[in-house]
């Protein structure tokens, strides 16, 4: 659900009422523009989304897949994903006696080492591509990741 | 057996492998890219990998990506499927150098069967006919011996055309000379090289291929032929088992032909030997198709035999399930496959696209393999196969006629497809009374409805 | 459909007030602006209706069913519209030389014979509901009707 | 043979005789109520017309509108489906008077078979065994005497009772008595009446039906039987064929015994005959069928037979297509039915409504009948059947796995269905080492996912 509005007094509850049309009404999506007076109602007719949903339910009881961003990906102003470009497992160092490349808080610049992403026995050096601070890391240490999963949530500066 | 697969490919054969192993009671990994994230084969599956974006050659040719998605899934067998990886035998190579089982032959014999000129000499080995032809003529003189060996009536083809350019067909011996000097001619203008070859020329030939299967302890058999004659350029549309072409006895005669080569080159796992069918009712070997084959169901529904559980099961190193029982072996009944694809009817041009609306077909005899669903995008990356509509019955006028209804029932809307096309090819005439040659679709004209 | 509105204050309201619309029409998107006076419906054509239609549009090549009222039904204010009770012939006169029981223009009265649904041999009387003029009638002399399908269109009075 | 048939019924049934009637080359014609304009049935056949309103009784029960549906489009044959009409022997006489087809037997043979006592009386007449039982008991002596003969256990049943109310079961001749005055007690407490009868008591028995096919010019042949045990309250609610109760022996020894029977009793057209086998492998008729079954559909899987083709063939005075061979006549391979249902899986209780997801299983082996699609409403007028998915294997157990696969990926959404439930009862360790009897469903407990 998208809703835009201007005034943040009264927001979440308007948030709280839309979000009940929504319910009530079996809509898809409520856009809703204050000052222009811009409204926006979709309502999905079909269910395809819902099936999927559905077969996974179903199908994938434990291992849902996360979803795949194909690139570093900035989804709010100054905060960037970095994302495995490989299948393989995660390793946040070089190796098992040795400290980890980076971690919370550590400020990064634009090419520094993160971390090491193996596949097929050769150790793949991924590097950051912003300069920043690393505000969480998402992958497990000796984990498998998949392609296009986030691995580190960096705060640009 | 194995305890877990991972299978590298996607859509409807994706699918097909993921019900194998659920019903051998193997676990299943899928991997999938970007654009696949929603497909069924990626919700499905037991496991699933993203390896890579949409691109077929980032993901499922991406050799590392599936391997390291085996690795960290710990599956221990891997099924390419068909298409992708499936004939890439340093792929197979790969899967046995990192200790994964790869669900097909070993890596040497796809090189040998795989490869179009090994292949040939193989089975010329093993006393089966290819097309009598020859290699790129130096004189006159050679190609009008050759012509006479070959007999009438031949066909000169461009040693760098393809796909029917720079062809020339040659029914009189007197003509054989100045249809040479022609063709010489256009090949040099068209491609930039005279070379040119003699074959025989078939008429009307049928396209017949014998499915294989192979266990690792020197047993095989080859389980009944399918007619696979409508093609347009190479690309099979309809499919039959079994051939009403062939009485009982060619159909031993063939079968027999077939596993004895097959013993004496050693093959294991499934296969297809696929050939040409003359007028006169010989057999002229083509390739070899080294990996499970999208028209596997025809067979599937004549024999009872499911081909994919076979495919794993002989992996793992069981025997044979069947033996073709010293030529008493029989299909049961007859089976047409129609392939269903996103596709403009008149144009043939893709339509990749939003599914809006969707009614399978059902009833008795009715077999659908499809990945799509209402709501699905079919993505413009990949092939355009939506589903495998197979139809089985006891004879091939009922099966037809199953076939007939069973397409007026299918509904796929928000895309084009060849639903229409496949209607209107059940019921033309030459189809119905089996008059079928790898001609037919040049002969066949589609009516916009 | 248009949509008008009054005040930007109330914008809620035609939340709710669009919503019922969306779903009424079984719209797939309602878009409104008020400044520009910009207006945009959206009804997806996919989905279960669409593919009856393409059943239909497929199987079913001329003799598509006609709507199926359940009974006298009044559409607008005063037409109704007398539909039959029974699968059957239609006949507007009692015999082939027999003048039609009534014509477009007849004024008819509750209870008097509009004309005859032949079932399994038997003629049943169809009497008209209301008191009105004729002003259509919808069946041909002679031919077959549903259950439900309307014969006369009677503007009442 | 017939140009018109009309299909005098809705849902699964009248798709599956569409598709027949399609394969067939004989148009069709769909008869609904005003709450089925859009069911597949309306959509899918050559012609519709709507009959009545929503309520069964005065549409698909409604006789005269139904005779007059097909008198307006000129249809020279009735289906009737199972249900609704398809044994109402007033209706087949109807049919007949009015110079139509009734694809069935006739009305006679349909009171005859259709009615349980004359049924039993026909069935003993031809040397079919019933259940050992008396008729009302005047006195204890007469109760005594009785149950000496029939031998213990008995079951006391109350003649106004049903549904297993005002039984009481007797293992040992001591307690006979008292046992007859606490049900007399009970029956006249409960129902208003103290007569009561006595019937032998089957500890574990199983329901196997035999499917019947006769012609009219005096061939008959039983073409195989199915397990129907597993039932709720009369319900069935999974099918398989054959069942592993009968050796081959007993299958051709119950086969002879049914086509001798039906031979006497004249029978044409399809029909079911309904025993109850008991733990010493007693067979023990209960009553017929005179129509097609809801079941119908896992004998064709394993004889090949199409029995709605043979049914409209056998209609319209052909020959049966087939025959039991003397003997010789086996099942190939295992299939079995489950009945998806609009049903609350806990408290069984209808659940119609829109269907706002749906996928179908498929693949190898699979079958699906059903007339619901993504959209469609569940209507809550009529019967809950939403689908029947019948798959079929070289035998049981793989067969039980195929349909635990097929049950995995079928998705319906937005109502209440029985899905759960059957993926459980597949798994059911009774089930899948075929331990079944009528009362396997009291043991069976549901448990919430």
């Amino acid at each position: 659900m998208k809703a835009k509005k201007k005034s943040a007094s009264s927001s979440m509850d308007d948030v709280e009422a839309l979000a009940k049309l929504l319910k009530k009404h079996e809509l898809s999506e409520i856009e809703l523009e204050r000052s222009g007076v811009r409204i926006r109602l979709r309502r999905d007719l079909g269910g395809a989304g819902h099936m999927v949903e559905g077969m996974q339910a179903m199908t994938l009881p434990a291992s849902a897949a996360p979803p795949a961003p194909t690139a570093t990906e900035v989804t709010d102003g100054n905060i960037s994903y970095i994302t495995s470009p490989f299948v393989g497992t995660f390793y946040r160092a070089s190796g098992p006696d040795t400290a980890p490349f980076v971690d919370v808080g550590t400020r990064v610049k634009k090419g520094q080492i993160l971390c090491i992403v193996e596949a097929m026995k050769l150790m793949n050096e991924i590097e950051s591509e912003v300069d920043g601070v690393i505000v969480q890391i998402l992958a497990q240490n000796g984990h498998a990741v998949e392609y296009g999963e986030p691995l580190y949530k960096v705060k640009q500066e | 057996m194995f305890k877990k697969v991972l299978i590298a490919n996607r859509g409807e054969i994706a699918l097909r492998v993921i019900r194998a192993c659920r019903e051998l009671g193997i676990a299943s990994v899928a991997v999938h890219s970007v654009a696949d994230t929603n497909a069924l084969h990626t919700r499905f599956a037991d496991e699933s990998v993203c390896i890579g974006p949409a691109s077929a050659a980032q993901s499922y040719l991406h050799i590392p990506a599936i391997i390291s998605a085996a690795e960290i899934t710990g599956a221990d067998a891997i099924h390419p499927g068909y298409g992708f990886l499936s004939e890439n035998a340093d792929f197979a190579e790969t899967c046995e150098k990192c200790g994964i089982a790869f669900i097909g032959p070993t890596a040497k014999l796809m090189r040998l069967m795989g490869g179009k000129i090994s292949a040939r000499a193989a089975m010329t080995a093993a006393g089966i006919p290819i097309l009598p032809g020859t290699g790129l003529l130096e004189t006159d003189q050679q190609a009008i011996s050759a012509a006479h060996e070959i007999g009438f009536p031949i066909i000169i083809k461009a040693s760098a055309g393809g796909g029917g350019r720079g062809m020339k067909i040659v029914r009189d011996a007197d003509k054989l000379i100045g249809q040479l000097e022609t063709a010489r001619a256009e090949a040099l203008a068209g491609f930039g090289s005279a070379a040119v070859y003699l074959e025989r020329y078939l008429e009307a030939p049928r396209h017949i291929e014998v499915q294989i299967v192979a266990d690792t302890h020197g047993n095989c058999a080859a389980v009944g032929e399918r007619e696979c004659s409508i093609q347009r350029r190479h690309q099979k549309l309809l499919e039959e088992a079994p051939s009403i072409a062939l009485s009982d006895i060619q159909r031993d005669e063939l079968r027999t032909l077939c596993e004895r080569a097959i013993a004496q080159v050693g093959y294991t796992n499934v296969g297809t030997l696929e050939f040409l069918l003359d007028e006169k009712g010989r057999f002229y070997f083509m390739e070899m198709n080294t990996r499970i084959q999208v028209e596997h169901t025809v067979t599937e529904m004549v024999t009872g035999l499911d081909l994919v559980r076979e495919q794993i099961n002989l992996a793992a190193g069981h025997r044979l399930s069947m033996t073709t029982d010293g030529g008493r072996f029989r299909p049961r009944g007859y089976a047409i496959e129609c392939r269903i694809n996103a596709e403009d009817p008149e144009t043939f041009a893709p339509s990749p696209g939003r599914i809006t609306a969707l009614n399978l077909p059902g009833g008795f005899g009715v077999r659908v393999d499809t990945h799509v669903y209402e709501g699905y995008v079919v993505p413009p990356h990949y092939d355009s196969l939506l589903a495998k509509l197979v139809v089985h019955a006891e004879d091939r006028p009922a099966a037809i006629r199953r076939m007939a209804r069973a397409l007026g029932e299918f509904v796929i809307e928000g895309i084009k497809t060849n639903l229409e096309f496949h209607r209107q090819l059940v019921r033309h005439p030459d189809f119905v009374s089996g008059k079928l040659d790898t001609h037919f679709m040049e002969r066949f004209q589609f009516v916009k409805p």
